[in-house]
C-alpha cells in the first residue's frame, strides 16, 4: 500500500511554528497560486517512520547480504564516510557563498582531485559529474570540443561491441556517430577490425579495461599506438578501475580521458540507483576544456576557476555532489597507497577465487586467469528447460543477489551468461556459500527445475510481470485513481 | 607484491593466509595473474600517494581542515538554486537506513520493492506537484534535467533552434548551451522586460522567424519573479514547440501553477528545497516531469506498478525500451544511475510536511521575503527593482552598499550574505549602484532577521 | 551463528594509528598483566555490519509494527528526540567538569525537574534513577529514611495484590516487609482489608493508579485519608500516568513519593530493555531525603547540589541517565500543556475503543470504562484446546507484537487474560486492524486449533524451548565451547 | 475538553473526526470517561507548561542552552569513572538500527532474536574480559552492579558486615553504603597503605574481627592504581567472604587480570569506555559477572541459548525464576529493564576493535599516561605521588598549581581539567600542596599533549 492510500484527513507527520496564511497567496501572487494540492498524503509521524522503516527491509543490500553483481563493483560502504558527509560544515554550506567561508570543502575537492591524478596517472581532473554515464557524457563533450578546434572532421566514435550501453549513448548525446567493433575470440578487440574502422573521421576510442568481461585489453599498448597515430583520442571507461589501482594506470596506458565511478570503486554507496559521482580526468592538452568551475589552489587558498575561456561550459547547476565526493575522499585518504593496491590485489584474487570454484558447473568462455570480475556461461542448463534467469531468481531463496546476467551481448557471451565481482570486501566464507548455492541450484536445475522455474519463493513479492506494468503504464498515484 | 596498508584488514576481510589458499585453488601466484595482463607495466614504485590513516586519525584530519569553512549560519540570504530550509529529523533518519543507502538499482524487484515503491511514491508526489501527467523517478539536478528536456523537446520537434527566456538562471543557461552545443541546436536568448520578466513581443517575434523545437521559461525566475506562465504557453503552442517550465525553488510548487493548466509539455526543476541539504551545491535532485504522450521519448527512469505471480501488487522499472542498456546509442539519454536515495528523501519530507504543511511553508516563504523586504527598505538603503512584479521568496535589491561592506556588515549574524548580481542583470536604480539578489525562507526567524536589519541600517 | 563463531585469526574491523607495545605490559605493569584474550572474536567490518544489521532485522520494533503491549506504554520514538539526544555538546561532556562548562545540560535537567514537578503535582524531584524498578528503590528508600527518623517502628510496605513485581522487590530491597493487599470484585483495593493492615507498622502503601488492569483506583480520595491518618504515606508507581496527564496529577490525589517512567510516558525509546530513566518526585517533607546531586539553580546559574545531610545517599555513580533525560525534555517541551493533555485523551480513547471492539469475543473482567489500557479475557478458548498463549504465538503471523498476557496475577484475572494497551500514537486502522486478527485467530481457534497451537509460522525462530535452555545453561560462548 | 496542542497532529494520528467515530463505537463522551475516574478532580485550568514547541522551534532552543556548554574537547585528563575514548563509526550506527532501539525487552523470543543473540553475544565478551563463568546483560553503571553485588553477596553469605577498599572510587562506596543501610549490614572501611593500594595487614584484622559476607576492592582503584588482586582474594577466601572486584575503567579489562585467576566471586564494574559516550554521566553500562554456583543467587537477566520447535539454534531469556515478575519481593534484584541497548553497543564496539585492538588500545592507555606523567614532572610543577605503584591510565600527582590556575592555565587547550583531589586522599608532598588525579587515554594525541604541558610549564 503506497503513502497516498494510507492518506487520512487532517494528519499531519510534522507541524511548523505558523499556519498556512491565506491572505500571503491572495496579497502578493494573486492570479499565479494554485489551487491547494489537496491529493498529497496526511499521514502521523509512526506512520511515516513504520512505512519508511518496512520499505527498507524489503529492499536487499549491501549491508544484509552479498551483491555478486560484475561490472557493478557493490563493496563495503563505511561508515566513517557517512558520518563525515554528514558534517553540517559540509551539508549546511551554500554554494554561492565566498570561496573563502569555503576553505576546507575545498581544500577537500582539491586533494581528491590530486589523489585522483596520482591513482589514474591523469593531469586534471573535472568533480562536477553527478555519475557515470554523465562522466562520459562530460569526457565525450571534452573530445568534440577538443575536436572541433584542432580536427572537425572527425565526427565518430568507436565503441567494442562489449561496451556497456552507457557508452554508446554518451557519444551519441555528446554528438559523435557511434560505430561498433567487434571482438575476437579472446575477448578483446578485434584488432584487424580496429585497423579498417580507424580513419580520419574517428576522433575517438571508448574502452573499458578490464573490459566488461573482466579481461584485461592484451593489446592496448598496440591499440593506443594505432589511434593515436591516426589522429585519434583513448577514452577509458573507469567502471572496473577496482582492478586496477596501484596496478597499472590508465593514463601510463595511453588514455587521454578517463571517468572514474567513485561509487564503484571509491566505495560511496549506490543508494538504490544514485547520487553518484563521476570525476572525469584528461590530460594536460584537454584541460582547458574541462567543464567549469574548476577547483584550484593559489598561493595557499583554494578557488573555484570559472575564468576557463576554452571551457565545454557546465555539465551542472553547481560543482558536483560535493557530498558523495566527501565519502571517496575519505575513503582514499585511510585506504593510502598500500590499501589501495591491496584492494585490487584482493579484489582480482577473489574473483579469480570465484572463477575456479564456479568453472566446474559454469564454465567461462575463455580459460584466461580474469581480473576482478568473471563471466561465467550457464548455456547447458537449457536442456532441462531452465534459463540462467531462472538460475538467478532462485539464488534469492539463497539469501544471494543475483549476478549481472544476459550481459555483456557480444559473442560468444550473447545468451546465458552471468557476470560475477565478489570485491575485495566479501570474505572467504561468503563466496564459498554463495558458491555452494550455484552448485546446489544447477542440481536442482536437473532434479527439480520446477523449483527454479517458479523462483524466488522466499520474498516479499513473486516474480514481478514486466509485460503488465508497460501495457498499465502505472506510473503514479494519479494514474492509480485513473483521475 | 605485498600489501602492508595498515587499513587494509578493517575493510579486506581476507588474511594473508585465506588469500595463498586461495591462489592454491587458482593454482597462480598473484604475480602470475598480474602478468597475464599488464606484463611489466606495473606502476613503479607504487603510487605517490600517503600512507593510509586509521579512522580516529581521518576524524582529526577532518575535522582541522573542516574547520577552515566559516562558522554555523542558521539562515540564508543567498539562494539562486540552492535553498536553505528546514529539515525534519525524521528525514534523514528515514533515508539514512542501510536498506536504502546501501541497495542497489532495482533491477531484481523481488528484493528491491523498497526501492521500487519508494521511486513511484516519489514520481506520485512529482505529478501532483507539477501537475503533469509522467515523472520520471529522478535526474541529477535542475540545469541538467533542464537541458534534457531541451534534447527531448529536439527529439520530439527537430527543429534546431531552441528558445531560453533571459530571466532563467544563467547556470542552467550556460548547461543547455553544453548539451545542446555539439548537436547544433543554436539557443537564442528570449529578452527581458522592463519588469524582470520574458519579453512576450521578444518571445512572439523570436518564434515567428523559424521553428523551434522548445521554448525554455523559468519561474520563478533568476531574478525571483514569477513568469505568467498560461499566457506565455498560449503562445508557444500557437507555434507549435514544446514548452518546457523550469524551476530552481521546488518550495514554489506548493504556491504557483505549473504543469498542464499552463500548457506545459515538459517541467524540470531542482528538487534540493524537498528535504535536502545544500551540500555546497549536491547531490541535489532533478525533477522531470511530462505529459504521457512523450512516453517513448523522455529521459530516465520511471517505476510502474504491477503484479507477481499471486497477483500481489509489485513494483518495476518500466518503458526499459527508451533507456541506455537496451537501445545504445539510439536511447533517449544515456542516464543510468539517477539520484534515487534523494528521490526517497523528497518522498519522505513531503510525506512529512504533508499537504498542509507544504502549502503553509510555501506561503511563509512569500511572507517572509516580504516582511525581509519591507525591512531593508526601512534602512534607506535597499530598494525593490521590479517592484510591480510577483516575487515568491527571492527578489532583487538595489542598495548603496558595496558587496565588500554588505559582507563585512553581515559578519556578526548567522546568515549567508546576499548574492550581488553583476552589472546589467539588473538596471540600476539612482544612487544605490549594487543590486542583489536576496532569498528569505522560513529559516529567517524574526529573532535573526532583527539581527540582519541591525547590521544593515 | 554468533559474532564468535565468524571469527577469523587475523582479521579487525577496525585499526588504530598504533599496534600492541608488549614492552608497555613488561615495564608498567609487570605481575598484573593478563595474557592477552586470544578468544574475541576477529571481523572485518563488512561481517560486523552484516552480523549487526541483520540481527536487528530479526526484532520486532515500534518502527515497524504495532505493540499492544498493556502497561508498557509501547509508544512512538521522535526521531527529533534522538538527533537532540546525539549533541555532542552533551554526549561529549565529562560529568565532573565544572558546572560552569555544563550550564546548558543543567539547565536542561532543571527545566525538566520543573516540568515533572508540575505534571505531578509534586514538589521536588531527583533525576538519578536509572529505570521504574530504580526509581522504586529510589522512592522506598526515601521512605525508609523518613521513617527511620520519625517512626523507626514502621518496617512494613502495603502492596495490592494487582501489582507489578517489581513493587514487592523494591520494597523489600529498601529494607521493608512487604504484605499484599487484596483487590475487591471491582478491581480497586479491597478498602476493608486495607483497613485491617494500615496499623502503626505500616511505613507506607504502593500504588499504581491507573492501577495493572487500566482501572482509577476509585477509592483513592479515601485511601490517602485512611494511610495518612494512620501515619503511613503513599508511593505512586507512574507506571500508567500516559492515561492522566493534564487530568489528574497524584500529588494532588494525596501521593507523597512518586517515580515516572520516561521510556513509557515520555517517549524515550526502551532500546530492548533499556536504557530508560525514572525520575522521583517527592512532597515537600521529602526533600530532604533525595539522593545527592540535586540539580538546583541559584542566581541564575545551575548547580549540582551535594551537601545534603539527610540525603539517602548516591542511586549511581554519576546523576542519572542524561541522554534519556534529554529525549524527555524535547518532547514535554514540544508536547505543551495542550499536547500532553491530548495524549492523555487520545490514550484513553484509544484504549477504550480497542476493549469495545474486542469485547464481543475476549470479554473484561468488569464492565467499567478503562483508562489506557484493557484486559480481557481468552478464557473460554480452553474448550478449543488452546490457550492464550497460542493465541498470542498466532498474533505474530499476522505481524503484531502479543499483549501482555498472564498478567496481572490476581483474581479474576488469575488466568487467561491479555492487557492490551494501544497508546495515543497508534492509528485508528492500526487497531481496526489489529482487533480483525484478534478476532480471526478466535475464529481459527475454533474452526483450526492447529493452526494456533503450532503458531507462529511466520518467524524467524518458532517457540523456543525455554526448558532446554535453562537445562544446559548455556549463556555465552564459552559455555558453546565446553571450555 | 477540546485539545488544541499543535503538535499533537505529528505524535497523535487521530483526527478530531476519527475520536468522535470511535467515542461513537464505545458508547459514551470522554468526559464521561474521565468521569468516572476522576470525578471533579481534574487538573484545574489545566498544567501551567508552556505551549509546546514545533520542531524547528525546538532546534533553535535547544541549540541556545547547549550553546552554554563549554566548547568541544579532544581530550579529557579527567577521569575519575568517565572515560573518553575513541568510538568507532560503525559503533553508533549499528546500535542507532530502529530494530535495535525501538524494540521492547525481549519477552516474545520468536520475534526478538536480535537483541537476545546480541545480548548473548554482550555476556560472552564479558566472561572472557572478566575470565568469569556467567555474565548477566547488564546492569545500570558500575556503582549500582557494584552495590548490587554486595548485597548478593550478603543473600549468600548472610553476614551484616562487609569490607570495602578505602581505594574504591568515593562515589562507588556511597552507592554501595546507599543500598545495603536499610538491610543493617555494616559498611566497614579497609584502610589504605602509603602504596595507595588497600593494606593488606588491616584487610587480614578486619577480617579476622567477625565474620563478613563480602570485600570489595577496586582495581584500577579510584587513585588509578593497580591492586594486587591475587593477593587479596587468598586473604578473602580464607576468611569466607565473597570477594567482589571492582573497575571503573573497563579499558583495563584488555591489559589486567580479573576473574577466576585472582579468587573473584564476582566482578562488577562499568563499561562505559566500551563504545559508550560519556553523557555527562549516563546512560553508562553496569557489567556483573560471577561463578556458576552463584546462578540462583546474581541480579539482573541472562540470556541462554536454546532450540525452537524446529531444533534451530534460537535464544531466550533464561533462570527467570530468580526475577522479581516471578519472585515479587523474594526475587534477588528489583531489577527490570537493563541497560540492554548499552550492552549492544559494547559487544559491537568489542567487535570492531577486536582481539588485537582492544589489547593495543590498554597497551596505549598505560603508554599515554606514562608519556603525559612524565611530562608533567619535567615542568617542575607535578611529582607523582604515590611512584611505585603501578598505574593504568590515571595517576595521582601532586602540583603547585592551584585548581583555579589549573582551569585558567588550560583553558585555550581542548582537554578537560584533571580532577583535583580533595585533602587527605592522597599524602601531601612538599612543596607541593595540591593534588590531581590525572587521567590519559588514546585521545591524548601528542598534538594535544604538547598543548597540555605548554599551558602547564
Amino acid at each position: 500500500m503506497t503513502l497516498f492510500e494510507k492518506s487520512v484527513a487532517g494528519r499531519s507527520a510534522f507541524s511548523f511554528g505558523f499556519e498556512e496564511d491565506r491572505a500571503v497567496a491572495e496579497r502578493y501572487i494573486p492570479e499565479f497560486a494554485r489551487a491547494a494540492v489537496k491529493s498529497l498524503p496526511q499521514v502521523a509521524e509512526l506512520d511515516l517512520v513504520r512505512h519508511f522503516t518496512n520499505l527498507a527491509t524489503m529492499n536487499y543490500s549491501v549491508d544484509t547480504g552479498f551483491y555478486p553483481l560484475g561490472s557493478c563493483t557493490m563493496k563495503y560502504n563505511p561508515k566513517i564516510n557517512e558520518r563525515m558527509a554528514a558534517d553540517p560544515r559540509l551539508t549546511a554550506r551554500h554554494p554561492l557563498d565566498d570561496a573563502a567561508g569555503n576553505q576546507g570543502i575545498l581544500q577537500m575537492e582539491f586533494e581528491l582531485k590530486e589523489s585522483l591524478q596520482e591513482i589514474t596517472g591523469m593531469d586534471d581532473f573535472t568533480l562536477q559529474p553527478a555519475c557515470g554515464a554523465h562522466g562520459e557524457l562530460t569526457g565525450m563533450l571534452i573530445i568534440h570540443a577538443y575536436m572541433r578546434d584542432h580536427d572537425a572532421k572527425r565526427t565518430k566514435v568507436l565503441i567494442p561491441d562489449s561496451a556497456h550501453g552507457t557508452n554508446p549513448a554518451s557519444a551519441s548525446m555528446a554528438g559523435f556517430q557511434v560505430v561498433t567493433v567487434p571482438s575476437n575470440e579472446r575477448g578483446g578487440v578485434d584488432m584487424d577490425a580496429l585497423d579498417k574502422l580507424m580513419d580520419d573521421t574517428v576522433a575517438a576510442i571508448m574502452l573499458t579495461n578490464p573490459n566488461t568481461v573482466g579481461l584485461f585489453e592484451e593489446n592496448i599498448t598496440r591499440i593506443a599506438e594505432l589511434v593515436h597515430a591516426r589522429g585519434g583520442l583513448l577514452y577509458y571507461d573507469g567502471a572496473n578501475l577496482n582492478a586496477l589501482m596501484g596496478l597499472i594506470r590508465p593514463g601510463d596506458l595511453g588514455f587521454d580521458v578517463v571517468h572514474l565511478n567513485l561509487h564503484k570503486t571509491f566505495a560511496t554507496p549506490h543508494g538504490g540507483g544514485g547520487p553518484g559521482a563521476a570525476p572525469v580526468g584528461v590530460k594536460k592538452f584537454l584541460a582547458d576544456y574541462l567543464p567549469i568551475p574548476v577547483v584550484v589552489c593559489r598561493g595557499g587558498q583554494y578557488a573555484l576557476d570559472e575564468n576557463r575561456p576554452h571551457t565545454i561550459g557546465r555539465m551542472s547547476g553547481f560543482y558536483g555532489n560535493t557530498a558523495v565526493l566527501a565519502r571517496a575522499y575519505v575513503y582514499i585518504k585511510m585506504m593510502g597507497r598500500d590499501g589501495l593496491l591491496a584492494t585490487s590485489r584482493a579484489a582480482v584474487i577473489n574473483a579469480n577465487y570465484v572463477k575456479a570454484l564456479l568453472s566446474p558447473y559454469f564454465p567461462p568462455a575463455y580459460d584466461r586467469p580474469v581480473m576482478h570480475e568473471t563471466v561465467l556461461s550457464a548455456k547447458g542448463y537449457d536442456k532441462y528447460g531452465v534459463t540462467l534467469l531462472d538460475i538467478a531468481k532462485r539464488l534469492m531463496d539463497y539469501g544471494y543477489h543475483p549476478p549481472t546476467i544476459y550481459f555483456p551481448h557480444f559473442p560468444p557471451y550473447a545468451e546465458e551468461v552471468m557476470m560475477v565481482e565478489p570485491t575485495e570486501s566479501e570474505s572467504k566464507e561468503t563466496m564459498d556459500s554463495f558458491c555452494d548455492a550455484l552448485i546446489k541450484i544447477s542440481q536442482e536445475a536437473k532434479e527439480n527445475p520446477d523449483l527454479l522455474l517458479s523462483a524466488p519463493h522466499d520474498t516479499v513479492v513473486t516474480r514481478v510481470n514486466e509485460t503488465y506494468a508497460a501495457r498499465h503504464l502505472i506510473t503514479s498515484h494519479r494514474d492509480k485513481k485513473g483521475t | 607484491m605485498q600489501s602492508t596498508g595498515r587499513n587494509r584488514f578493517s575493510f579486506i576481510p581476507a588474511t594473508g593466509d585465506e588469500q595463498q589458499a586461495m591462489l592454491q585453488k587458482i593454482g597462480l601466484q598473484f604475480d602470475d595473474i598480474v602478468k597475464c595482463f599488464a606484463g611489466n607495466s606495473c606502476v613503479e614504485g607504487g603510487l605517490d600517494l600517503p600512507d593510509g590513516l586509521t579512522e580516529d586519525q581521518m576524524v582529526d584530519y577532518w575535522d582541522t581542515m573542516m574547520s577552515q569553512n566559516s562558522g554555523p549560519r542558521k539562515a540564508s540570504l543567498l539562494g539562486a538554486g540552492a535553498y536553505m530550509h528546514f529539515i525534519p529529523a525524521v528525514v534523514p533518519h528515514l533515508a539514512s537506513l542501510p536498506g536504502f543507502v546501501t541497495a542497489y538499482t532495482p533491477y531484481q524487484p523481488e528484493i528491491s520493492q523498497g526501492t521500487l515503491q519508494s521511486l513511484f511514491e516519489f514520481q506520485s508526489f512529482m505529478v501532483e506537484l507539477t501537475d503533469m501527467e509522467l515523472a520520471n523517478c529522478s535526474m541529477y539536478d535542475g540545469a541538467s534535467s533542464t537541458a534534457e528536456a531541451m534534447l527531448m523537446a529536439h527529439r520530439v520537434k527537430k527543429a534546431d533552434r531552441v528558445l531560453v527566456a533571459a530571466t532563467v538562471n544563467p547556470d542552467y543557461l550556460a548547461t543547455v548551451r553544453t548539451y545542446l552545443e555539439p548537436h547544433g541546436i543554436a539557443v537564442d536568448v528570449v529578452k527581458m522586460n522592463g519588469d524582470g520578466r520574458v519579453s512576450m513581443e521578444d518571445l512572439e517575434s523570436k518564434l515567428s522567424v523559424t521553428a523551434c523545437s522548445a521554448v525554455l521559461v523559468q519561474s520563478p525566475n533568476y531574478l525571483g519573479i514569477i513568469e505568467d506562465l498560461g499566457a506565455i504557453g498560449t503562445i508557444v503552442h500557437r507555434h507549435d514547440a514544446l514548452f518546457v517550465e523550469s524551476f530552481t525553488e521546488a518550495m514554489a510548487l506548493g504556491l504557483l501553477k505549473y504543469g498542464v493548466g499552463t500548457g506545459a509539455d515538459v517541467v524540470v526543476g531542482d528538487g534540493q528545497s524537498l528535504g535536502l541539504s545544500m551540500s555546497f551545491g549536491g547531490p541535489h535532485l532533478g525533477v522531470f516531469a511530462t505529459l504521457k504522450k512523450y512516453n517513448r521519448d523522455f529521459p530516465g527512469r520511471i517505476v510502474g506498478e504491477s503484479i507477481d505471480t499471486k497477483g500481489r501488487q509489485a513494483f518495476v522499472m518500466t518503458l526499459r525500451a527508451r533507456e541506455q542498456d537496451i537501445r545504445r546509442e539510439k536511447a533517449t539519454s544515456n542516464i543510468c544511475s539517477n539520484h534515487a536515495l534523494n528521490a526517497l528523501t523528497a518522498a519522505v519530507y513531503l510525506g512529512s510536511v504533508g499537504e498542509s504543511g507544504f502549502r503553509a511553508l510555501a506561503c511563509e516563504n512569500v511572507a517572509k521575503l516580504q516582511k525581509l523586504v519591507s525591512g531593508l527598505e526601512a534602512t534607506g538603503h535597499f530598494t525593490r527593482v521590479f517592484k510591480q512584479s510577483p516575487v515568491f521568496n527571492e527578489a532583487v535589491l538595489a542598495s548603496s552598499i558595496p558587496p565588500e561592506d554588505m559582507r563585512s556588515r553581515l559578519a556578526g549574524v548567522p546568515v549567508f550574505p546576499p548574492l550581488a548580481l553583476a552589472r546589467g542583470i539588473a538596471p540600476e536604480v539612482q544612487g544605490m549602484p549594487h543590486t542583489y539578489l536576496i532569498c528569505a525562507t522560513e529559516m529567517l526567524k524574526d529573532s535573526i532577521l532583527k539581527q540582519v536589519l541591525g547590521a544593515l541600517s
